[in-house]
């Protein structure tokens, strides 16, 4: 496992104790812990920088504009983008498909085109387009997931028909960690003209991952899931297909000219950040990425995977225990759902939690994908740069506690 | 705050095996309740005759809190008049520390009054877990009132 | 004049200098500095209770929701709303306005409706409203300013006629600092069945607001205004009028359940926060609110108003000097928008900000008002709580020294 | 950074008696620039004949800067074949630190490659003007590109 024990030290809340005991963070998969440079650099900034970006001739602001557009430079370049112009700062994920689905959505849909979606989706990578299905008269279309908690794609053909217009699938799964397919299904969509929309909430973060391979046209995720501040996010997007895309917000920094009845709109990324920017939220989310590039994320993934191994080999056992995720570690990442014998999910979670033991418990926003696993919830571990092998022992040391008490043997 | 004063045998008991989860012939109320910050779900059908509810069915899903609690509920709840089936309620949340206090039970003996019930007092200790010993309550006030 | 000059010292940035002098900074009406309190906040968050919020049974989680829920209670209460569920947490009055024109609009306006606006709106308080008039179909009517640079009532009762279903003004223009007739609009709007919607980014900010008094049905407004960290801000909306607001972004946390091919919302405010909202900037945002409450509203107020008489009198005896806006003070806050002879705001900017004298120059995101104004940009200087007399005396001194080196006398 | 550097006389000269304002009878092509950021506007007719601008006019509204640009490029440019314009844009871009530097000029010198646009080289310390120097140049290329 590559050894990254000495990141630790990096992260300022791993020294708290959560009642008496060690706190083991288990819930990266929800929003990760931050490291003392990205804290730091967003107090940096409103100690000496702060000020509103774009249209300020004064230091300050030009000062405070460049931390800005060089943050987003920083983000174009950690996903791969050569072109900056082509990543639009968003609040997150949910956001930026939000965007996708209006702004290119609503004038590209009509009544009986289709939108595919996988059986694994989070709720916002299915509400979404819910939405504007209903506003446009398009009907949604899924791909379900096999045995194997993977996408399925004996249907792939017939689902992405020659109606769909929009393919729209996870890079990974937050409940089953199993990978999306998506060079497959993006392949699938071009060969009919539809464009694919990745869901990168739970990619990004934790494997190499470069969208001018990737072949597909908009791709979403969360600052605050790759060590950045809360209420950041990114969204990428191919610059015809941004330019081809209606802005969802109107307003400030947005507009080229606005007249009483009429306005114009300025050009990408701009068209699409209407108001003031988290502007000390992307700071933050640039120093994020400065961090993640030095430990490199070849180094990330590579230590997940062990430690995922580790994971579901000491899960595996515990009694009573049933994993749902692909077994297969080149196919998942670092999120590990479980049940527990008869003990529901929030118990697991609240006996854990008298350990030290932070795991998340419930439909993980994913309520059609639970529905398929026959379970109303699960439990669920998620790893991220900073755990070891000692937090898996802490976590099934806590499991067996839960057993005792629930009294099954 | 000990896990083995929150989960207590009789609470695991209800969970496993609830009470009353027999549909009703004839309900005259019914009620959906959802927890939106954990996903739990209590569904209460009640038959309610001369002012008092003669029967009641609960069915849900949920954590162990959550459906032992109105397991517990539609035991005591049976048989009852709405008005003491009202002051039931009161007297519950007054032990959770919720509700509007109209109800007060003695915090040293809340069994005196409350009975098997009692047992879920440990849930005080554990606050995210005071909805769910609510959920089953709410979801009858609900089905009462919609009446 | 309130003296609140030993807040000062609660400014970190303030100690800082700007091409070797004091900074001066003029510009809190784009967005303000940030108190000690409120940065330490930040960061006490991101080093102790950091977690994702809702749905989380453990410790931290439960932390991380109570300390967001807290803050809304605390800015609910701020702003006089009894009912804390009444308040949506946004990035900014940009997403709260567009939120009610999308979330409210699209659904009650048809063919013919009429939205009313004045003539000295942000771009933010026109854009949206032009974007939901060209999908509904519905018209945009303005209510124009006077020469006194207030928002003419002359027309009132014909301007808001039967087919007016929304009324949106602004409480304070960014520009003039004129008020809005927050108070006979919002009567006359009820009078015919519409609602009222007021961008309250500069009105939240600087003085006493109650909502439950000003008889309104949305009221949006920015965080970072007001203390607050940047992508914050806050929709409060009345209840019944919230209920009927269809959400306009999908996803995780505002759902009640999600099938795959319908879903059901969250109750009011959840309902409107898809997704992972901005933790740490609600928190910032709370931090904010105390520093404003404990300072006093009323005394910001008077602060202000004392400021602002104080560089009106100042700027005045400036050789070539005019400004747009009123004269009475008690119809205008701390923003002062000037021309300087013939040198361009831009120039009057760059002068200015040799001697750390930070002001704003363009069309200040309020492109028509410009065009009435006749004029295509002002310099503005804006105050807050932190400003001085000695502040309105550097700017006038660069102001001087501007027309020297443009050979004006 | 000395203010005295960036304001020098030519810069107000041009600013407020802008060269080559007059319309074009026969304009060949014409582009409109627009600096986003300052809101600064620059419109330009050239008519361009056998590979030689023979005539412009600049019209726009912005700081002494953009505006003074424009004047003195309009000069610098009359009468150049399109060629030399190549040149000329290259040569300014280069003054201000901007562009590919394919067409680099002494920097000790910067007069004797760009005449009175020299005056200009103040701007290069003053970051946030340099965008509203170069506006003219680009809503030129433009316009010349659009031909
Ligand atoms: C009057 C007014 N309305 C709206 C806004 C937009 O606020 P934000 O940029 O925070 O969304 C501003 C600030 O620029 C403003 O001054
Ligand atoms: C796969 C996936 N998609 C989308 C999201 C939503 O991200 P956010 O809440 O940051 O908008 C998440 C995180 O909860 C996720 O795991």
């Amino acid at each position: 496992m590559a050894d990254l024990r000495h990141l630790r030290q990096d992260f300022p809340i791993l020294d708290r104790t959560v009642n008496g005991k060690r706190l083991v963070y288990l819930d990266s998969a929800a929003t990760t812990q931050k490291p003392r440079s990205v804290i730091e650099a967003i107090d940096h900034y409103y100690r000496t920088s702060n000020a509103n970006v774009h249209r300020g001739a004064y230091t300050l602001s030009v000062e405070a504009t460049e931390a800005y557009e060089n943050a987003r430079a920083k983000v174009a370049d950690f996903i791969g983008a050569t072109d900056s112009d082509e990543l639009v700062f968003t609040r997150g994920t949910t956001t930026g498909i939000n965007f996708v689905a209006y702004g290119w959505g609503l004038n590209h849909l009509t009544e009986g085109d289709r939108i595919v979606l996988t059986g694994m989706e989070h709720h916002s990578n299915i509400v979404p387009w819910q939405l504007v299905a209903r506003h446009t008269g398009a009907e949604l279309a899924y791909l379900p997931i096999n045995e194997d908690y993977e996408v399925s794609l004996d249907d792939l053909d017939t689902v992405v028909n020659s109606r769909t217009k929009i393919v729209a699938l996870s890079g990974m799964s937050n409940v089953t960690g199993a990978f999306g397919p998506v060079a497959a299904v993006s392949a699938a969509a071009r060969s009919v003209g539809a464009i694919t929309v990745v869901d990168a909430a739970q990619a990004v973060p934790h494997a190499p991952l470069d969208v001018a391979l990737l072949g597909v046209d908009f791709l979403a995720f969360s600052g605050h899931k790759m060590l950045g501040p809360t209420g950041t996010g990114g969204l990428w997007g191919r610059r015809d297909r941004l330019e081809e895309m209606e802005p969802t917000e109107g307003g400030g920094e947005m507009i080229s000219d606005v007249g009483l009845y009429e306005s114009t709109w300025a050009p990408i990324p701009h068209k699409f950040e209407a108001g003031t920017p988290n502007i000390a939220g992307a700071v933050g989310l640039g120093a994020a990425v400065d961090y993640l590039s030095k430990v490199g994320m070849s180094e990330v993934r590579s230590h997940e995977r062990a430690l995922t191994k580790y994971g579901i080999e000491q899960l595996s056992a515990v009694p009573h225990l049933t994993i749902h995720g692909p077994a297969d570690l080149d196919n998942r990442g670092g999120v590990i759902s479980f049940q527990l014998a008869d003990v529901h999910p929030h118990d697991i979670a609240t006996i854990l939690d008298q350990e030290g033991v932070a795991v998340r418990a419930g439909h993980h926003c994913a309520k059609p994908l639970m529905r398929s696993l026959g379970v109303p919830a699960t439990a669920r571990a998620s790893f991220y740069l900073y755990n070891t092998p000692e937090d898996v022992d802490a976590l099934v040391a806590a499991l067996h506690h839960a057993l005792e008490l629930f009294g099954v043997s | 705050m000990s896990l083995e004063e929150l989960y207590r045998e009789v609470i695991l008991d209800h969970y496993r095996n609830p009470r009353r989860r027999d549909a009703l012939a004839a309900p005259t109320a019914h009620a959906e309740g959802h927890n939106p910050l954990c996903g739990d779900e209590i569904t209460i059908d009640v038959a309610v005759s001369d002012g008092t509810l003669t029967e009641i069915a609960v069915s849900g899903q949920g954590c162990s809190i959550s459906q032992a609690s109105a397991s517990m509920m539609a035991e005591a709840v049976t048989g009852k008049t709405l008005e003491e089936v009202d002051t039931l309620t009161g007297q519950f949340k007054s032990m959770m520390g919720i509700g509007d206090g109209a109800d007060p039970i003695d915090p040293e003996r809340p069994g005196a009054t409350l009975g098997d019930l009692e047992a879920l007092q440990g849930v005080k200790k554990f606050p995210v877990r005071i909805k769910c010993a609510d959920l089953g309550w709410t979801t009858l006030e609900e089905a009462l009132s919609s009446d």
